[in-house]
């Protein structure tokens, strides 16, 4: 299913379509373009108008295609996923900002038994392309609720895409893609990112915008760096990480592959799988808790298919098993460049 | 704020009378006006269509051919009242209790069955009849009703210029689904953008066991003073109110003037389903009062009072009934569960790899059982 | 940590005080019990009152001890839930139920982001003992929402106590445990097991009711039967499919020893390791659909800590990726015991 | 239902006039009387303090010492003017923002500010100020308030025959929280629990970047009679004012009379949070018209005019608060990030096995650097 690395255009590059962003910015221009595109394409969310969102994600779209498409809602996020279902029901496509990861929660019975099911439900009748924009993952400094990975207690869930981008490229692309699919995506970005920068390629994706192509395409995962001793697996936040692990290892003596998962559901095991095979030794990096976390169901799927190939269990990094705490101890409690090398180090030993 | 507790029988608008006697109130007659003798007999064959298929699914379930039934018995007057309103391109978001209105709406009764026999989440194409599926989500949909009045406004629909082709939503939900905050969200939504829509509360006075003052406690209406809703309450059993009031509302959302609360007051004269058990909680006299409310009869001895219900047009009715109850009986009967692979379909509009995997792989599995014959 | 079978009630059983219940009956015995034991546990929901709850699990309840503590509520789950972490702030013990699995969703926000988490944000100030009951799980040919398996969505929130009984002993006990330990916990009935009956003991538990004993009580597995050759770990609904399988796998000269697991969070994996490495072969069976399930979380860790004792890879036999089906369908849906005796086939192909 | 917009400045309650003159309204006069100019002193001194405090951590957050403040600026009158009213055994649930009603429940605000610098979630003992935590999601907290009031009346605290101990709830959240499902569920128990509860809401205008009439299309106030809850409309920044309104309403509370909900119409001068621009969205001339009604300079005026305010007093007020600023600065500047082994505490009240087994894992992989120097 994933045989070529997505994380590279596969059009010619033509010079004047590629630019420098941050990931913010991207999402700020993947939004623009799919607003262009297609007039049923919507935003709402809590201040997402003229403030352009606590993150300016849509900074100047309010201004440029006015409070009716670019929508402060009441604040009150059920009601936000709630009435995008029942826009979505009459051909729109609402996009939705959640403010903070820790506030979908109140929309979680709209999303888990309306929104994931609605589609099944109506036996295919009824399509809800909603996407659910989250600025999610922590390392930013912030209060209580600002921080938290959400994504195990959406993937879980049938009926629901869910997607990360680690790069501008990625996020770029894959917002429109998620805007374009037919079902609903839960997209998230990692917030700690959204200054990184990047060169983004802004033609490229456009005929990749059908249901069928848009779907096909946020689902596949992407070597990020090739290598032979050891495969790490991450997505959104953790990509930056695993990559500059890579590098110490390097130095070290260590080849080490990363995978960038791209999508949470579905996961691209196959992509996972292969690697797993050739360097014999796995470990998956989230920020998420690892109990119960996305890593289990990568260790598990890993250890299904791959099991005679591995030289040592697949090991996870990620946080522990607490509320995110306080910002002053999120260093340690995430899975940061020390405690990565040494789940590499350890794995090595076999 | 009015003194009225929420089971007040204060202040409801009223057309015709327990008794079967027709009420004049000026305000209300303008709306009630073009109902002539042929459409309350419509309304009454409606009333008694609604009724019998009802009684035939219930005992359809006690024969155990469906899994649950959920009667709306003594509510008929509140939906076809009601759903006899509601035109193009007018757009429904029923609860899961609104039979009659599906009737109104043209929904193949029968049909909806395969619900409740286990076979299907939902019954019919919500497009075609503008009658979008049962929620059982208690208050879930009244969100999604407020965001399809929200995109019918955007789409034109409403305060058009030809008052004949305006629509809105009209949305029904119970008086224990007042309780949830969706359904309190759903009305600050529909108040800050003005949204065409109609809520209809059914106060059939009970979520399931409990009464209405678990709920509240002054009456289901007034909840919509909080929000800057008009609202008005109507007597339940009372179908040419319910009718009026129902018109009032629609037209008003339709040209533009925001949404409308109706709180209709009845009675759930059945147990809450088939699996329920009503002696554990309400008295065989309180029963009995509200069977002398009964919506039908009201409605039936108004129009023998008038002579506008010959015995001819009940023997009609009442073959058509019967036909209908056969045919509910026959079609559940004659149901085969679907291909069990068929589990696999639309969970999502496109391939998802976790699915496509399961897929292959229950089919191997089953073809494992036919290759072989019977496991261990 | 868990040396012995504590299904086994340890005190010597006085005669008189074992009767036979089915694990409905067994629950409400329990409730009263717990409620004359303590005037602080009061039991909140909907419908729980005159009619005794649709399962009659509180039936008799609000009878004998008064509308005041068998309390009616308004029909709003979240409202259940934050009403009642007040009333466990003023040194009430709420015992909630939720009328099925697949209402627990508008309550989430409450659960996840408060109750889990106000132990942490009050540095160990204020406890919380609210215990949310839910009737969970299928096989009862009932509607869409009345059949779920939720345990994933929680089990990943860290602040929360989940398990689920199997027999009506266990159903006994655990439940008091649960109202008497001091941390939240949601206690999951595996519905289709309500009329199940078996034999009680209804004096064993009450010297293991302080806060100690009643947490670490419900926190241990259960090694329901031995066997040498595969372990099934099974919890709440699927220990009888496991059972059951045993028994056949026996006629076929495979021995199966079965785990049950009882507590959800935390996981009882010294029991499960310790079995897994002498059989060397492992099958995780629950209703809930396998992707990102409990069991990707067992198998992540048997993967862990038995790697090199371990003959094939860690098996998983659950739900489908997908809303729980129509009725009708469920049979095949759920990890009924064809499905688990081909895993356990399969398996012992190693 | 009343034609008044959501911020309709008709129907406040007023003691104290913008300009500083004290206005008669013989309604209220009764729940203001006890107000002896020593009285107003020290309102206008917890007021200054409160600023004081406000601006230095505004300050230490601009320097880097906090990762974020919210500040109340602009909200002093509507935060002791109830804060005031409240006494033991009462309880109040706080939203984020409270910091002038944290400072008359005694709680010490340098401490307060362990939150803001990410080193705890909750600050103080909640039990021994009778002062919850602040909740950070929007709304939570309302049903927490209610649940607790509802405990407060079944553990006799209510209508106990002596109104000197009688307790009551107090419960503070914003304009924004309105719309969340949670407030209207806290509504809809507490009423029918007939819970000893005050709803305040300070209506500061703002949920972030949104007007109230993003969440309303009526006054905030109204809201209470959906759910038969009464309610009053009070200027915020009439210190006077909302002091008597909270009292008649706390006694209501306290009497056994059930909830009763309170707007306090205000104005947040400052920005949301320190990580917010308000010149995105609101205008220099809307802040400049409201920096007129400041609620301090307001009572400044009025307690000179009357001859109470002398320059003792205020040089007295000034140096303490300088001295507050000065001890919240060190204070703040003198905490050290606690052993992160800590980060492991509290999860649970008895062992869970994961956090054990990680707690030992992340030991012994911190003590590997001590032992080992530092890696790689
Ligand atoms: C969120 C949620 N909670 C609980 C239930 C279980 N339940 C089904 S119907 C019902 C009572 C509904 O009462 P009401 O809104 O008055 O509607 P009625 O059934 O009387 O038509 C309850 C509690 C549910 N379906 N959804
Ligand atoms: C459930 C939830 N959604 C979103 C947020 C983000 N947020 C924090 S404060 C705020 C605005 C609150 O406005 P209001 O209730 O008027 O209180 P104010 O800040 O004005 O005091 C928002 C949207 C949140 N904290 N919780
Ligand atoms: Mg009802
Ligand atoms: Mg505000």
């Amino acid at each position: 299913m994933t045989d070529t690395n997505h994380g590279a255009p596969e059009a010619p590059v033509r010079e004047s379509a590629v630019k420098t962003m941050t990931m913010a910015g991207a999402i700020n221009a993947g939004l623009r373009a799919a607003m262009e595109r297609d007039p049923k394409v919507l935003l709402l969310g809590e201040d997402i108008g003229q403030l352009g969102g606590v993150f300016r994600v849509t900074d100047g779209l309010h201004k440029d295609f006015g409070g009716d498409r670019v929508i402060d809602t009441p604040l009150a996020e059920s009601g936000i996923v709630g009435t995008s279902i029942g826009m979505a029901m009459r051909g729109y496509r609402p996009v939705v900002e959640i403010q903070f990861d820790g506030f979908i929660f109140p929309a979680f019975n709209q999303i888990t038994t309306q929104l994931a099911k609605m589609h099944y439900r109506s036996h295919g009748r009824i399509q809800l392309p909603v996407v659910i924009r989250v600025p999610f993952a922590g390392d930013i400094g912030a209060i209580e609720h600002h921080s938290e990975s959400i994504e195990a207690l959406f993937a879980h869930t049938a009926g629901l895409r869910i997607c990360s981008p680690a790069t501008p490229q990625d996020a770029f692309d894959m917002i429109q893609q998620s805007i374009f699919a037919p079902d609903p995506v839960l997209f998230l970005e990692p917030k700690a990112r959204y200054w990184d920068k990047g060169d983004v390629d802004t033609d490229a994706v456009r005929t990749r915008l059908d249901d069928a192509a848009a779907t096909a395409d946020i689902g596949r995962a992407r070597v990020a760096r090739p290598g032979t001793d050891v495969t790490l697996v991450a997505y959104g936040p953790t990509v930056r990480t695993a990559l500059q692990v890579a590098d110490v290892a390097a130095g070290e003596g260590t080849s080490v592959e990363v995978i960038d998962l791209r999508s949470i559901s579905p996961l691209d095991i196959p992509t996972v799988v292969r690697s797993a095979k050739r360097t014999g030794r796995v470990v998956v990096v989230h920020e998420a808790p690892t109990a119960h976390g996305v890593g289990a169901e990568i260790a598990a799927r890993v250890g299904e298919e791959a099991f005679f190939h591995l030289k040592a269990p697949v090991m996870r990094v990620g946080g522990f098993h607490m509320p995110y705490p306080p910002s002053k101890f999120e260093h340690e409690f995430l899975p940061n460049l020390d405690r990565v090398l040494d789940a590499v180090d350890r794995l090595m030993a076999h | 704020m009015e003194a009225l507790g929420p089971l007040s029988d204060n202040g409801l608008v009223r057309l015709l009378d327990a008794d079967g006697t027709r009420v004049a109130d000026p305000d209300w007659e303008p709306y009630a006006e073009h109902l002539t003798p042929e459409a309350l007999r419509l309304a009454w064959r409606l009333m008694t269509l609604t009724r019998a298929f009802d009684a035939e699914a219930t005992s359809l379930q006690r024969q155990g051919e469906l899994g649950l039934w959920v009667s709306c018995l003594g509510q008929e007057a509140a939906q076809i009242g009601s759903g006899t309103a509601i035109r193009e391109p007018d757009y429904v978001f029923p609860s899961y209790r609104e039979h009659g209105v599906a009737l109104t709406r043209s929904v193949d009764l029968p049909q909806m069955l395969t619900l409740f026999r286990g076979l299907e989440h939902g019954s019919w194409d919500p497009a075609q009849h503008s009658f979008h599926l049962y929620t059982l989500v208690i208050g879930a949909h009244t969100l999604h009703a407020t965001g399809y009045a929200i995109a019918m406004d955007r789409d034109g629909l409403v305060a058009s210029g030809n008052p004949d082709k305006d629509g809105a939503v009209v949305c029904y939900f119970g008086d224990g689904a007042t309780s949830q905050g969706d359904v309190n969200e759903s009305f600050v939504f529909a108040a800050v953008n003005n949204a065409p829509i109609v809520f209809f509360i059914q106060n059939n006075q009970f979520a399931i066991s409990e009464p209405t003052t678990r709920q509240s406690r002054v009456t289901l209406a007034q909840r919509a003073d909080g929000f800057g809703i008009p609202r008005v309450r109507v007597d339940g059993n009372d179908v040419i109110a319910v009718h009026a009031v129902t018109q009032w509302a629609l037209r008003h959302a339709r040209a533009g003037q925001g949404p409308v609360l109706i709180e209709a007051f009845t009675y759930r004269m059945a147990a809450h389903t088939t699996s329920d058990d009503a002696t554990r909680y309400r008295t065989r006299a309180d029963e009995e009062k509200w069977r002398q409310r009964d919506p039908i009869a009201r409605l039936e001895t108004y129009l023998d009072a008038i002579g506008e219900l010959t015995q001819e047009y009940r023997d009609s009715v009442a073959a058509e009934a019967k036909a209908l109850g056969k045919r509910t009986r026959e079609t559940v009967k004659s149901w085969e569960r679907p291909p069990m692979l068929e589990m696999f379909d639309h969970i999502y509009a496109e391939p998802h790899a976790q699915v496509e995997a399961e897929r292959a792989w229950f089919d191997r599995y089953q073809q494992s059982f036919i290759d072989e014959g019977s496991h261990a």
